[in-house]
């Protein structure tokens, strides 16, 4: 039963080439605000480890793998603050299914998701005529293609062809999302075998990687701690940092075990109304520990933790910018509350 | 003094090897006992038996060899690890059957065959077997409550006996009990946890004084156990002399796990519930959110608890950050017991419950929900012991 | 302008006859679950010293003072855990307006108001005809008449009258309360000028008492910190819990300018939504401050908190038996939101 | 170095008696007053302007002799006592007026008219009037935040000079300004608060460095100022040698009360309710709950101040308890911007406001918040203080 542990431990062993080893953030530092905010070369890098085909299944070309690998993998990523839309990327393979010519499959090409109709929504069906607009797309200034997904079911458009149109605006990260409009009268739609499900996957992955940034924030404030001092006391002495860092450790620990078991119970299978309503929770959870890891990790750094000098202000900015992408704490916690009352009915 | 029965009126029969069924076949194994062979007392009582209501289903457990879940076959006891542990409490519990006065096969049993003689194990363990020794446990005291290193109960060597003079306090359901084990100091000129030692004390030993205290639903769960010149034999030592400190702190195994269970929380969410669905207003999206809040931290809880149970399972050592469950249990205990107050309007303050439905009492949840964060480490103390063994901060 | 604190500080002085100064609670711990709850005799020296009268009108033969005065006795009463039900006797002499007869006007018999239709409703209209039923109706066990509340003004019944039925439950602060039902025909219904004034006012009275209470349980809270010692050290030595009591300084200094403030406002003439909206703030207030203290005196005190033994553990009790009354802190928040967007409109 | 304008640009004219008139009055004195005269600079920015940007208001003040409210008429200032001045900043807000650079009118001024010298009040008064001399304040340290007592910049006397070594860091606006005082360590002999001096410096002196901190909205609102070996003539020390702390440590006066004013709390109220319109999601219950909790904080925080308004009105003293105003709206903001985040949803983490429209901004919120916390006083050292000062808890 647990292969899992084995592929895990090997994914996250190679996730070291792209996220170092040593926790150093000048690449992502240096990424910050100048477009797309990501380095393809890294993405390129990120195909060629085969990562963007990990979730998709076997008879599809893809690894297969289950929710476990690729939330291990997530985390990794997450603690080394990866500015590289993976999850997106991620999303689109998966919906594509294989179905994406070889320099995007490869990743030499970046493809991102172009799913969501609104804000804080996870509506996708879009218009079922006229143009097609999409919200919120991660990494749409560095990506050559995009998955855009709608009732009529996948549609792989390239940057550039007529009709496609995307604007982007920065986040407090760095990073860039876009605003894609396909006004192209009519793509080819490709079928989506179960896009509810893809998507629920995309949620799980978001969280496993604000899990990772979390533990990352984490440990850069724990280290500041043991470290700082005032009133000739190391500030982790004082009993009411130590009480509060406490509450920090029990978010992490709690947030680490909904993700791990709600991935394996994706992998053993759920019906749609209890996967959902064990992703919200779990999303739910990630959301909330990314934020309140953010509030202590600058109030306990002081005014350090306003800068965008400190490691620990890029931990800062990434959380806000990405806590609610997927869905707020607000969407998710009524989304739980609905699923799980229809499959208790 | 309570009334005790004769030794042997429980004899143990032979057991099947539990650990070799499927975790299923146990689990009705189990409800099959427990909806044939529970005795005629309360179910899903919120506060703790006395002796004379409870002494049936000791009576019961006894006589089958089911009191004493954890201890090894050999010792009487089921032989259950982990899990199947696990299983059997949550079948107790599905029940709502009493909790026996289980201080003797959870507490002091484990520590004899650790830490006991041979002639301490073979009195003692049959006695607790039997139900004819009913322990209490006597460490806290008026000024070491969370910080038994301060304790001032002494005992002196005096001929062939011990002298015991002092106080305890907090001392679960000591009425009902006929001995007690203490933490006494036995060498005042050394500091803190060195000089202390383990010892056993019959109750009606001449000396000892019991008073109880009554906690704010009237209930009489504790008491004060005085003991003024109270002698016992050398061998009521456990352990070495001026070793009870580390008798004290070993490992309760699993049990450190287990006091974290999602059950306290997840019990009360559901009568926050009832109550909410009884008042006609869980249609409320405002009460619906803060509920939902609730419920998902109790199901993250129970996922993180059974992180922790396959842990044991797998035979891995527990370690300090096992306190994260019984700090986030507690506090969500009494947060849901918070939301109950205020839905239940003017009666939340009722001394017994609305309509008799006790699912509906929310004073007895808040009240219930206190003690957790008090009791078996506090809160505040179990935080300052993350800070400096699961965090590595610095101490001052 | 401000005759009313030298009013408010010779009220407060003669409150000392009724709650000691020195603070003792024998006689409070004394009157606990044995029937009526508390003290007809104090009652009745309440009468003797004017305070049933205080917030009559002149005109009606009260002392027509203000709802600061009023607030101020009651904060003196709550920090005494006064259990004779003045809040409820006020509100009833208010309600009648002189109208009594001698016995009840000056406190010799128990005048309570009999107002609630519902759990957690401010509703008292009633039916308009048949039984009335009147919910949560303090000091019952000892009334010997009732001010009953309804759609068709008041009627002053007696205990004991041809169908006035009362019974009885505790609370767990060792009061009773009580649920009259009248089925007899007709009472005389005597005209309100404004229940709803009167019920706003009581509703500042009980949060003033509930201020008090709250304010005695921080004293001996933190009276308690500065004494005990737990590792050689005083508690209240220690960081975590020095923050936390600040904590419920903040709380209470927040709840006393929330309550006088209003009861200034109050005394100037308020239209009925900004009154509503006022007075549902201060309750809110007063009702979590109460809680947040049981909570934390608990907690602070340890294991002794939790016994009926200690002083603190009769504030906790009190505390818990009447922070709902008059509207839990759920109800009065909608009914904040409610009359102060219709106040706003 | 910013270039400042040349001394009397703005040459102040004799003023009314404000104390006289009528609150209203006042009030609408104040209103024509801002109408009338506010240049076109931004209006309700959440940062704060540089001084390119805010230098025409800082004129415009100036010349009309309303750049020191509080300083008495004597001095050149409006005279304004507590309340008139609570009326001056409720109508500049309400306004949306940027904040001048008030290091000099607010905190320099008043220290000199209490400890320095004729000479010192005679040459620097009149040039933070004319807004020729604008000041930056140099308190915190790398090593000492909260903690001043620990600081380490040195002054040792040299002959006819102070020579200045060490660093200072969050300095509000420094880059801005062409003058800087600092507590320096004198006597390097004595512990903590003894042996601290109060210095006068201008920061183009030889030696001095500046370096903008760049926060996570990417404006530099802070810098950090180097000292290596700066040497400043002897009378510019203010107050007695050794005697700095007296000086850093004096009351603020009423400003201390103002700290804690609801406006953050109330305006970013007003923005969670905007957004919440504008999202269409305002009616949703369970988002109306939450938002009455902020909004009653709000309202009972409004109500606290303004007691303490008029004790200042009264000419009570203000005591230590003070500091519960800025604790609970420092977190009362805090908490508002948290709710405004989760109600963004995707846009919560944009970088610029959401369609140009700063009341939606939420990031922007919660950014300007985060100081607040921190800065004058963080709100674990004012917790800390109340402990001590308020509760009369014991210390360690």
């Amino acid at each position: 039963m647990d292969g899992w542990i084995e592929n895990a431990r090997m994914i996250v062993e190679s996730a070291a080439a792209i996220v170092p080893e040593d926790g150093g953030l000048d690449r992502v530092r240096a990424l910050r605000f100048a477009s797309p905010g990501y380095s393809p070369e890294v993405f390129a890098e990120i195909g060629t480890m085969g990562w963007l085909q990990l979730a998709v299944p076997e008879r599809d070309g893809g690894a297969g793998l289950g929710m476990r690998e690729c939330a291990s993998l997530l985390v990794a990523l997450g603690r080394g603050l990866l500015p590289e839309p993976v999850v997106s990327a991620l999303l689109a393979q998966r919906l594509t299914a294989g179905r994406a010519d070889t320099d995007i499959l490869d990743g030499r090409t970046v493809m991102v998701a172009a799913w969501q109709d609104r804000t804080d929504s996870l509506d996708f069906a879009g218009p079922a005529g006229g143009d097609i607009l999409k919200l919120h797309v991660d990494g749409a200034a560095g990506a050559g293609a995009f998955a855009v997904l709608a009732e009529q079911g996948v549609a792989i458009v390239r940057a550039g062809e007529p009709g496609v149109r995307v604007e982007t605006a920065a986040l407090q990260d760095g990073t860039f999302e876009g605003t894609l409009t396909l006004s192209a009268g009519n793509p080819e739609w490709l079928p989506v075998a179960d896009a509810d499900l893809a998507l629920d996957e995309a949620i799980l992955s978001h969280s496993a990687y604000l899990l990772g940034l979390s533990e990352r924030g984490i440990e850069i404030t724990l280290d500041y701690l043991r470290v700082r001092k005032q009133f000739d006391q190391p500030i982790g002495s004082f009993q009411a940092l130590q009480h509060r860092a406490s509450e920090l450790k029990i978010q992490l620990e709690l947030c680490r075990a909904a993700i791990f078991r709600t991935a394996a119970r994706l992998d053993a299978g759920l019906s749609a109304d209890r996967r959902a309503a064990a992703v919200s929770r779990v999303k739910t959870r990630a959301a909330g520990l990314a934020m309140l890891m953010a509030r202590e990790a600058v109030q306990m750094h002081g005014a350090i933790g306003t800068t965008e000098e400190a490691d620990i202000g890029l931990v800062v900015a990434k959380a806000i910018s990405q806590a609610n992408r997927y869905g707020s704490a607000r969407l998710h916690r009524n989304r739980h509350f609905d699923a799980s009352e229809r499959s208790a009915a | 003094m309570t009334q005790h029965q004769a030794a042997g009126a429980f004899p143990a029969q032979s057991l099947p090897d539990f650990e070799a069924m499927s975790d299923e076949d146990f689990r009705q194994t189990v409800r099959r006992f427990v909806e044939a062979k529970y005795p005629d007392i309360p179910r899903f009582s919120q506060h703790r038996l006395r002796w004379d209501e409870v002494k049936p289903w000791y009576g019961v457990l006894s006589a089958e060899g089911w009191i004493c879940p954890t201890w090894p076959r050999a010792f009487g006891g089921m032989g259950l690890g982990p899990g199947k542990h696990l299983i059997l409490i949550e079948e107790f519990e599905r029940f709502g059957c009493a909790r026996v006065h289980d201080i003797g096969p959870v507490m002091l049993g484990p520590l004899l065959m650790k830490f006991g003689t041979q002639a301490q194990k073979d009195f003692y363990l049959p006695r607790i077997l039997s139900g004819e020794d009913i322990w209490a446990q006597g460490y806290s005291e008026p000024d070491a409550g969370s910080d038994l290193a301060s304790l001032r109960t002494r005992a002196v060597r005096d001929g062939d006996a011990w002298v015991i003079d002092g106080q305890k306090t907090w001392t679960t359901l000591g009425m009902d009990a006929n001995r007690i084990f203490i933490l006494a100091r036995t060498d005042p000129s050394v500091k803190k946890q060195a000089g202390i030692s383990f010892l056993l004390v019959p109750m009606d030993a001449p000396g000892v004084t019991v008073r109880p205290i009554r906690n704010l639903e009237g209930h009489a769960e504790f008491c004060e156990v005085f003991f003024d010149a109270v002698r016992v034999p050398l061998d009521s030592l456990v352990g070495g002399e001026n070793e009870g400190w580390a008798i004290a702190k070993a490992l309760l195994g699993h049990e450190r796990v287990f006091i974290g269970a999602p059950r306290l929380s997840g019990n009360a969410l559901a009568r926050l519930r009832y109550l909410a669905e009884a008042r006609d207003v869980f249609d409320d999206p405002a009460l619906q959110d803060r509920y939902t809040r609730l419920k998902l931290d109790v199901e993250d809880l129970s996922d993180l608890f059974e992180a922790y149970v396959d842990k044991l399972r797998g035979g891995e050592t527990i370690g300090p950050d096992v306190a994260i469950l019984k700090i986030f249990q507690s506090e969500l205990y009494q947060r849901i017991s918070d939301e109950m107050m205020e839905l239940a309007g003017a009666t939340a303050g009722m001394r017994e419950p609305e309509d008799g439905d006790p699912r509906k009492h929310a004073a007895g949840t808040w009240l219930a929900a206190r003690p957790t964060t008090i009791f078996g480490g506090s809160t505040e103390v179990m935080r300052n012991m993350m800070a400096r063994y699961v965090l590595d901060l610095p101490t001052r």
